[in-house]
């Protein structure tokens, strides 16, 4: 191979940075944050240098790298991106990158928090862009774990409790994908883990896809936060600390939504054509009951923990209803929450750091006192009402195009679940950002330039993706075909 | 004895039994005797390393195969055992008596299983497993609190004759069914239906070594009534020899294994369940080690009733990747001991904080018994369940994964013990280079078959093709 | 200049100004002016598209490729024909006028940094809305008014009912979009194109869609429509909204963004020409809307509220003509009211300004009379609204009622809502104009749009008023242009055919005389005489609480029931999963008692159950 | 005597050995109930080898092997029970609870 690895230099800059921050002291603390700022940075540069390259008229997959790891086994490290990946991997970098700048002011064990969230990012490069079931596993599950110290440590409310729920929840969705994974090896006649290959039609006979494809689904299903198995999100997102809370909703839950598109959907399609009505129907649930759940909800991550629930359920949606603008809608929406909720979680976190309060009722008009801060929040509100300028509003129309034309009346349902989410999110707007001043919170300050970076960075590419949603749906259309 | 360098590897453990022997016998200090054992152990290591691709029988008739089969399990037993005597530099939950005589046993029973992974004669095979248990059986007595020690002795050694008497009688059922005890012979002459009975007793003694279900309730009383050094050993090389000896036995069905599989499928579940489920509630973390070490007989008992050589390789991979996991969580307790207390889960509070490495590898040896990467616990589980589903039981691996979840919970216990409770008045650990070494060499063994498993996967396939 | 750079400016300048003024909103005499400058520049160039047409000349598009999806492209750019080019210069013109006024207006204002930069956005999504070429721009920056429109209602956040208002405003409209945006999905979904002029013209070729197809569509349309231009059911939102400040009420929630509507009505004309059903729907609606919001002005004392409530009346007017089938005479309508209304709240803002409350009675008796201009407006305003022969909204009103003549039911219903009209209009006149400082009227509210006690009559004040007063007066005198520009033949009713009009409005103001503009005119209604309809009005028919009580209160009772599932089952099923795996593993773990011969009891039975199985099943 | 007869004998004397382990409450007895389940072993052997015609010698030194075994066997766990004795002054089996399942740290007692 002439060409240079990219995606293995991708791949391995988080890992470096995870071993430089183990071997670098705890008290240097700067140093170990400012080694995995520009680990996040680098990602990034070389996830847009990914897109760049990617080929958007030729499609498939790119920039392949193909080793053998279990050689005996049909086990090879293949790597490679296609539209959906590079997305999602810009995503990741995005996410990460900005992660590491709102955790600028940590000083509890930094060396640690740093070194698990080196591991998380690792785990979930590697998903994005494995092509082979064993290797997509691997960093599946390299990505899941560090969640449960990462919360369990750095949390607030409960901390420990909901990392463990958080945990295994998860790993009870990794037990169904075990015998799901290796059933589509085995049947396959036991000679290759390559998705490609088993994406093959004719692979998998129709009753084995039927029988195998629910447990892809939902095993995938419960990290994306699939009702009814998303008690753990809300409940993590409340006690993460920011940075892993904005990787939690921001790119974790997206591994459940890619693994379904990739791997349940991408090999199974005639199990995924059976019960998409079925799933169709728990998608539009979660999104009318995450919006009404969240509608109740007093503390500022809760409200965005259900919104998640919410939101992803439109992910699912679109991606039941298996037709090109409902998928491509679907990606695109996993991208437009990734960015927002990032956003959302660094907004409320700033908050948070310098309050130690969470409860919306306890304050008041903070856009008179901290009105930077404050706008960070009422952006990503209004992302997360669908408003038109902002990427989400494109991904949903798409996704209620299709689901419209496929299930009419999920699709109504979906849609006007629009007005409860604007009813809640304006609910948490006019409570806390607006109306009477509360004079308990006079004494906030507005970020730093150090934090406000990040958080600007997020809201340019939400406006980015929201002007100019072509850019992101030519990429995504070079693999769905909905150019 | 026509070839005697294909006996490598019992040699030098003989030498490095002499050679703990005369310590013993001249009476010289604990930790002579410990430095000359450990140079004999790594010996060992290096000579069965060496010994690898030895094949041949060493006797005039086939009593005793060297093939990839023994060779590969004689390096994991080896392994055991330097990191065993490695560990038992910080002898202080060993009475002191007997500190300079312990590592004879080590190397009698290591020299038991090792003959025991090559025998393939029926009255080989059995004194094999009596010789490895004896040296287990004294050590299991030398806990320096004495009324612990005796009485892990005293069940582990009643439980192991009364079990061994069964496997004995389910041995001479065999004979009387196939009226030989070569094994091979036994494999080809049919598989009767006395041959099976002969067989499922003779599991006895076998599942006993595996720590299985239903013989499994030593294990708990005994990891935790015995010295660490000796648990080590037992929850380790113990493990690789059960594997080797089970798969010889399970052979010896012929073509016949529909009702053994049936038999093992409830077995493995039920060992799985029980550990797992019992491991929940433990304080005291060998005896939490002890009903891991029930499960993790299930899981490998996955490997074991599919009765392919996918099952097997996957067996025998997830046992080798095993020994270095134990090893660090072993290493832990070790380490954490107090004046050979066994450390409750407690007593690991703030360990990030108290010795920032050992957390490190606590850390590791508790992902990699649960089956996270980096470690290669879940490349094994992987295989183990390829192998399952190979055999047609998809419901059995969901049984599996389940029960993996819910082991998590307990290890995450652990992590949660080590990660976040503040150490409190727990003092720092200052870890002895011998320990900061045998911690390094294992993780990084861990990390690396964890990231790359395909040697150790290809040795574990090797050896598995003899079989199959 | 070619088009598309003149478009570049129309909507580019906004754009930048909104961000301009997001920027340095801290400077707020910076923002303002920046944003005064950049919407000049806007109403330019929307000038410049207008004077360069000739009546009738075909629509000229510049656009380009937005986004791909249902295989086909979805344009972004500018369509300039007669309606939008119409609709565009009203929207500049009086965007300029309003921004000119809030100089003045908001002067003192230590917020009105972001106030001009929301102002500008308004201005930007307003004009991309009216000059979008394909329906999904339309939608998209329908949505973005509606944004604005939050923005600047709750533009003073710390009060509560402001905030409040915002939310009710955007929740209500938000409905209605939802229906708008399957309609536009399902039009989408029949036509395969999204663009408008192509629409149109599949439309008025019939047998290109399915009619009950078009019916379901216009009628998604015509939700979104009720809620944007405040219809029954929908209309509760707009009086609310005159929590914003008055400019806002002026130039949003009377002029344009609640027109916006009335214009994707006029948009689709030839498509809701299709479908009888939705017409009459329309009718029945706009006709109910334009009563019931009557009665509600007949009886509010705050000023501003008397103008939303007409406001309402007068987006029913026009509904009722375009429904009826005169594009003509509901766009002209359109055109004027936009005009008289925007002067008639900025009339009511000066007052308010300058007295402190919003009251109309407490307004005429703190002598605002005295303030000339800004009573001129006033009047002027008010009579063309009333319907006074001559004046603006004569003209328009005439064309809606004589396009009813066939429809005796809803003719009845323009003639009582023009009536109630006139009465309500000149009450507001003479109350302002004759005083009656003995009356027993009480003033009512507290004041409430008086956010400091500044007083100004500067220019910036008077500038917009007089304009807009003179086009109030003239614009009427152009129907027959503005048909021409939109392409339609004006029809002058002849005046036996107004005569029942003028006779209706002159009836009402001579009431609205007999009952406040006489000398010891007691002032206080005939309404008041009976009680309970008094007390309906007053209340806006009580829908507002059967709102809150229905449907809140459903929302909350739905929310509540989720929210006890989600904590008590869902959650608590895990939990209960969780606790029940412990409570087996305690059973489990000290079943491992210690006891030898247990251990070995277990082992032996296990394996004599085992041989006895084998046994049975080699029998068998 | 027949082969089944001589099975049967082994049988019972394992069946009574096993009896003898479960039901004994003295470690020595257990211990003796043991060496009992590895006779009946024996005896199978012997009889394998009487009524079958194989190689007369493999039974007889299996079971040879097997007593020097059982003996070396009895040697360790009668050192341990000894032991045991001295610590507590009772070989009782129920006096072993020292290691259970009871939540307690028992070790760190």
């Amino acid at each position: 191979m002439s060409e240079l690895p990219i995606l293995s230099i991708l791949l391995l800059c988080p890992l470096v940075a995870f071993l430089v921050t183990l071997v670098l002291p705890e008290s240097k603390a700067t140093a170990i944050k400012a080694v995995n700022a520009v680990a996040g940075l680098v990602t990034l540069v070389l996830s847009v240098i990914v897109w760049a390259q990617y080929d958007e008229t030729a499609g498939g997959y790119q920039m392949v790298e193909d080793i053998p790891w279990v050689a005996d086994l049909g086990i090879r490290y293949t790597v490679a991106v296609d539209g959906v990946s590079v997305v999602l991997t810009l995503l990741n970098a995005i996410v990460f990158f900005t992660g590491v700048l709102s955790m600028w002011t940590l000083e509890k064990r930094v060396k640690e928090f740093f070194a698990f969230m080196g591991l998380l990012v690792f785990g979930v490069f590697g998903v994005f862009i494995s092509l082979d079931i064993f290797v997509f596993f691997f960093f599946y599950e390299v990505a899941v774990l560090p969640m449960y110290p990462l919360i369990a440590i750095w949390g607030s409310t409960r901390k420990e409790y909901s990392a463990m729920k958080l945990t295994l929840f998860l790993m009870v969705g990794s037990a169904l994908l075990f015998p799901g994974l290796i059933a589509l090896f085995v049947e396959s006649g036991g000679q290759t883990w390559n998705l490609v290959a088993l994406s093959e039609p004719g692979t998998f006979s129709e009753g084995f896809q039927i029988f195998v494809y629910p447990l892809l689904y939902v095993g995938f299903g419960i990290l994306a936060g699939m009702w009814p198995f998303h008690s753990w999100s809300p409940i993590g997102h409340v006690a993460a600390p920011t940075a892993v809370s904005m990787l939690h909703a921001g790119v974790l839950m997206k591994l459940g939504a890619f693994g379904i598109l990739r791997i349940a959907i991408g090999v199974l399609p005639l199990g995924a054509a059976y019960w998409a009505p079925t799933f169709a129907f728990m998608a539009t649930v979660g999104i009318v009951y995450g919006a009404f759940v969240a509608m109740r909800q007093t503390d500022f991550k809760y409200v965005i923990g259900f919104s998640s629930v919410s939101h992803m359920g439109i992910v699912l949606l679109g991606l039941n209803t298996l037709g090109i603008d409902g998928t491509n809608g679907a990606v695109f929406q996993m991208f437009a929450h990734g960015v927002m909720t990032a956003l959302f979680f660094s907004a409320v976190g700033f908050i948070y750091d310098q309050t130690h309060d969470r409860d919306i009722r306890h304050f008041g008009g903070l856009v008179g006192q901290i009105p930077v801060a404050s706008s960070f929040f009422i952006v990503a509100a209004l992302c997360g009402m669908g408003v038109p300028g902002f990427a989400s509003f494109w991904a949903e129309l798409l996704v209620f195009i299709e689901a419209l034309r496929v299930f009419p009346l999920l699709g109504i349902a979906a849609i006007a679940g629009l007005i409860f989410t604007a009813a809640y999110i304006l609910r948490v707007l006019g409570q806390a950002i607006f109306g009477p001043k509360n004079p308990d919170w006079d004494h906030l300050v507005e970020p730093t330039a150090w934090l406000t970076l990040p958080r600007i960075i997020l809201i340019a590419v939400l406006l980015f993706f929201g002007f100019a949603p072509s850019v992101m749906l030519d990429m995504i259309g070079s693999v769905t075909g909905g150019k | 004895m026509s070839h005697p360098e294909l006996f490598c590897p019992e040699f030098a453990l003989l030498l490095g039994a002499l050679l703990s022997f005369a310590c013993a016998a001249i009476g010289t200090k604990a930790r002579t005797a410990w430095l000359v054992s450990l140079a004999a152990a790594i010996i060992t290591v290096g000579t069965s390393a060496l010994a690898l691709p030895y094949q041949g029988h060493p006797f005039a008739t086939d009593i005793y195969a060297v093939d990839s089969f023994s060779q590969v399990l004689k390096l994991g037993i080896s392994l055991a055992l330097a990191f065993a005597i490695a560990i038992s530099q910080r002898q202080d939950s060993t009475r002191a008596s007997a500190r300079t005589e312990v590592h004879f046993f080590f190397y009698l029973s290591a020299l038991g299983m090792m003959m025991l992974v090559s025998a393939t004669e029926l009255l080989t095979l059995y004194i094999a497993l009596e010789l490895s248990a004896y040296g287990l059986y004294i050590l299991a007595a030398l806990h320096r609190r004495e009324r612990l020690g005796s009485e892990a002795a005293a069940k582990y050694i009643l439980f192991g004759a009364a079990a061994s008497a069964i496997s004995l009688y389910g041995i001479s059922l065999i004979y009387g069914a196939a009226q030989t005890t070569y094994i091979p012979a036994i494999a080809a002459s049919g598989g009767s239906p006395l041959l099976i009975a002969g067989v499922v007793l003779t599991l006895a003694g076998v599942l006993y070594k595996l720590a299985a279900f239903p013989v499994h309730s030593w294990a708990p009383d005994t990891y935790q009534g015995a010295p660490h050094e000796a648990s080590t050993f037992l929850a380790t090389a113990s493990k690789v020899a059960a594997v080797g000896l089970l798969l010889r036995v399970l052979s010896m069905a012929g073509g016949n294994t529909e009702h053994l599989r049936t038999m093992l499928i409830v077995v493995a579940i039920l060992s799985m369940s029980v550990g797992n489920l019992s491991a929940l509630f433990q304080k005291d973390f060998k005896r939490l080690l002890g009903f891991s070490a029930v499960a993790h007989a299930g899981y490998l008992l996955l490997g074991l009733l599919s009765f392919s050589k996918l099952g097997a390789a996957a067996a025998i991979f997830y046992v080798l990747t095993y020994v270095p996991i134990v090893v660090c969580a072993f290493l832990v307790v070790a380490a954490v001991s107090h004046n050979g207390a066994n450390p409750s889960i407690a007593s690991l509070a703030g360990l990030y904080k108290r010795s920032p490495f050992l957390g490190l590898v606590l850390l590791v040896a508790m992902f990699g018994l649960a089956g996270i990467p980096p470690t290669p616990g879940l490349a094994g589980k992987w295989f183990l369940f390829s192998a399952v589903i190979d055999a047609g039981h998809l419901w059995l691996v969901l049984v599996a994964a389940v029960n993996a979840t819910i082991s998590l919970y307990y290890y995450l216990l652990v992590v949660k013990a080590a990660y976040l409770d503040p150490p409190g008045e727990y003092p720092d650990i200052k870890l002895s280079p011998t320990y900061s070494i045998t911690a390094f060499v294992s993780v990084a063994l861990v990390v690396f078959m964890g990231f790359y498993p395909a040697p150790i996967w290809s040795m574990a396939s090797s050896a598995a093709a003899v079989l199959f | 200049m070619s088009s598309t750079s003149i478009g570049l400016v129309l909507l580019g300048a906004p754009l930048m100004a909104f961000f301009v003024a997001l920027v340095v909103f801290r400077k707020n005499h910076l923002a303002a002016m920046m944003t005064v400058l950049l919407s000049g520049a806007a109403t330019c160039a929307s000038a410049v598209f207008l004077l360069a047409t000739k009546g009738g000349t075909p629509a000229e598009q510049a656009s380009r490729a937005w986004i791909h999806a249902g295989g086909t492209s979805i344009e972004f750019g500018i369509l300039l024909d007669g309606k939008t080019l119409i609709m565009g210069t009203v929207v500049s013109v009086i965007t300029l006028c309003v921004q000119v006024y809030s100089l003045s207006y908001m002067s003192h204002d230590p917020g009105r940094g972001r106030f001009f930069a929301f102002l500008a956005l308004f201005e930007w999504a307003m004009l991309s809305f009216v000059y979008s070429p394909s329906l999904m721009q339309t939608f998209v920056f329908w949505e973005l008014v509606g944004l604005s429109s939050f923005f600047l209602i709750g533009f003073w956040y710390r009060k509560p009912s402001a905030i409040a208002a915002a939310k009710k405003a955007f929740i209500m409209t938000r409905i209605g979009d939802v229906g708008l945006f399957i309609g536009l999905i399902l039009l989408f979904q029949t036509a395969h194109t999204l663009d408008i002029q192509t629409l149109n013209t599949m439309s008025v070729a019939t047998g290109n869609f399915d009619s009950g197809r078009i019916e379901l569509i216009t009628l998604l349309l015509f939700v979104g429509i009720v809620g944007k231009s405040a219809q029954f059911p929908l209309h509760t939102w707009l009086p609310d909204a005159m929590e914003g400040p008055t400019p806002v009420s002026a130039l949003l929630h009377s002029a344009t963004m609640v027109a916006a509507g009335v214009f994707l009505f006029a948009r689709f004309h030839p498509l809701f020409m299709q479908a009888e059903l939705t017409l009459t729907v329309v009718l029945c609606v706009a006709t109910f809307t334009a009563v019931l919001s009557s009665t509600m002005a007949m009886v509010a004392s705050d000023m501003k509220r008397v103008f939303a409530y007409s406001s309402i009346s007068q987006l029913g007017f026009m509904l009722m003509g375009l429904g009826a089938g005169s594009l003509f005479a509901g766009y002209f309508h359109l055109t004027t009211h936009a005009i008289f209304k925007a002067l008639l709240f900025l009339c009511a803002g000066a007052f308010i300004h300058e007295y402190g409350t919003n009251d109309t009675v407490a307004i005429g008796r703190a002598g605002a009379r005295k303030l000339r201009v800004i009573t001129l407006g006033l009047i002027i305003g008010g009579g063309a609204l009333a319907g006074f022969p001559l004046l603006a909204g004569f003209f328009s009103k005439e064309l809606i009622i004589h396009s009813l003549h066939d429809k005796p039911l809803f003719l009845a219903g323009a003639y009582l809502a023009s009536f109630m009209t006139a009465y309500y209009t000149f009450r507001v006149i003479f109350l302002v104009v004759f005083p009656n400082q003995d009356s027993a009227v009480q003033v009512e509210e507290p004041p409430a749009d008086s956010h400091d006690d500044h007083h100004s009559s500067s220019l910036p004040l008077h500038a917009p008023i007089l304009l807009l007063t003179v086009g109030a007066i003239a614009v009427g005198w152009f129907g027959d242009s503005i048909a021409s520009v939109l392409g339609l033949v004006a029809y002058h009713p002849s005046l036996p055919e107004m005569a029942p009009a003028i006779g209706v409005a002159l009836g009402g103001i001579l009431i609205a005389w007999f009952d406040f503009g006489r000398k010891s005119a007691p002032q206080t209604g005939f309404i008041s005489k009976l009680a309970p309809l008094h007390t309906l009005f007053k209340n806006g028919w009580y829908l507002d609480v059967i709102y809150k009580k229905l449907f809140v209160g459903a929302a909350q009772a739905v929310a509540g029931l989720l929210f006890g599932t989600e904590n008590h089952v869902l959650d608590k099923a895990s939990d209960m999963l969780g606790q029940g795996t412990l409570t087996i593993g305690e059973t489990t773990g000290k079943a491992q008692s210690g006891r030898l011969p247990l251990y070995i009891g277990l082992a032996a039975l296990c394996f004599s159950g085992a041989i006895i199985a084998l046994g049975l099943e080699m029998m068998r | 005597m027949t082969l089944e007869g001589a099975l049967l004998l082994g049988l019972m004397l394992f069946s009574l050995g096993l009896y003898a382990v479960l039901a004994r409450r003295n470690l020595i007895g257990i211990l003796i109930g043991i060496e009992l389940m590895l006779n009946a072993a024996n005896i199978n052997f012997l009889a394998f080898n009487y009524f079958i015609p194989t190689d007369p010698a493999v039974a007889q030194i299996i079971v040879l092997v097997v007593i020097g075994l059982a003996a070396a066997e009895a040697a360790i766990a009668l050192a341990i029970i000894l032991k045991l004795y001295r610590q507590r002054n009772s070989v009782d089996v129920d006096a072993m609870q020292l290691l259970r399942s009871t939540g307690a740290e028992a070790s760190n007692e």
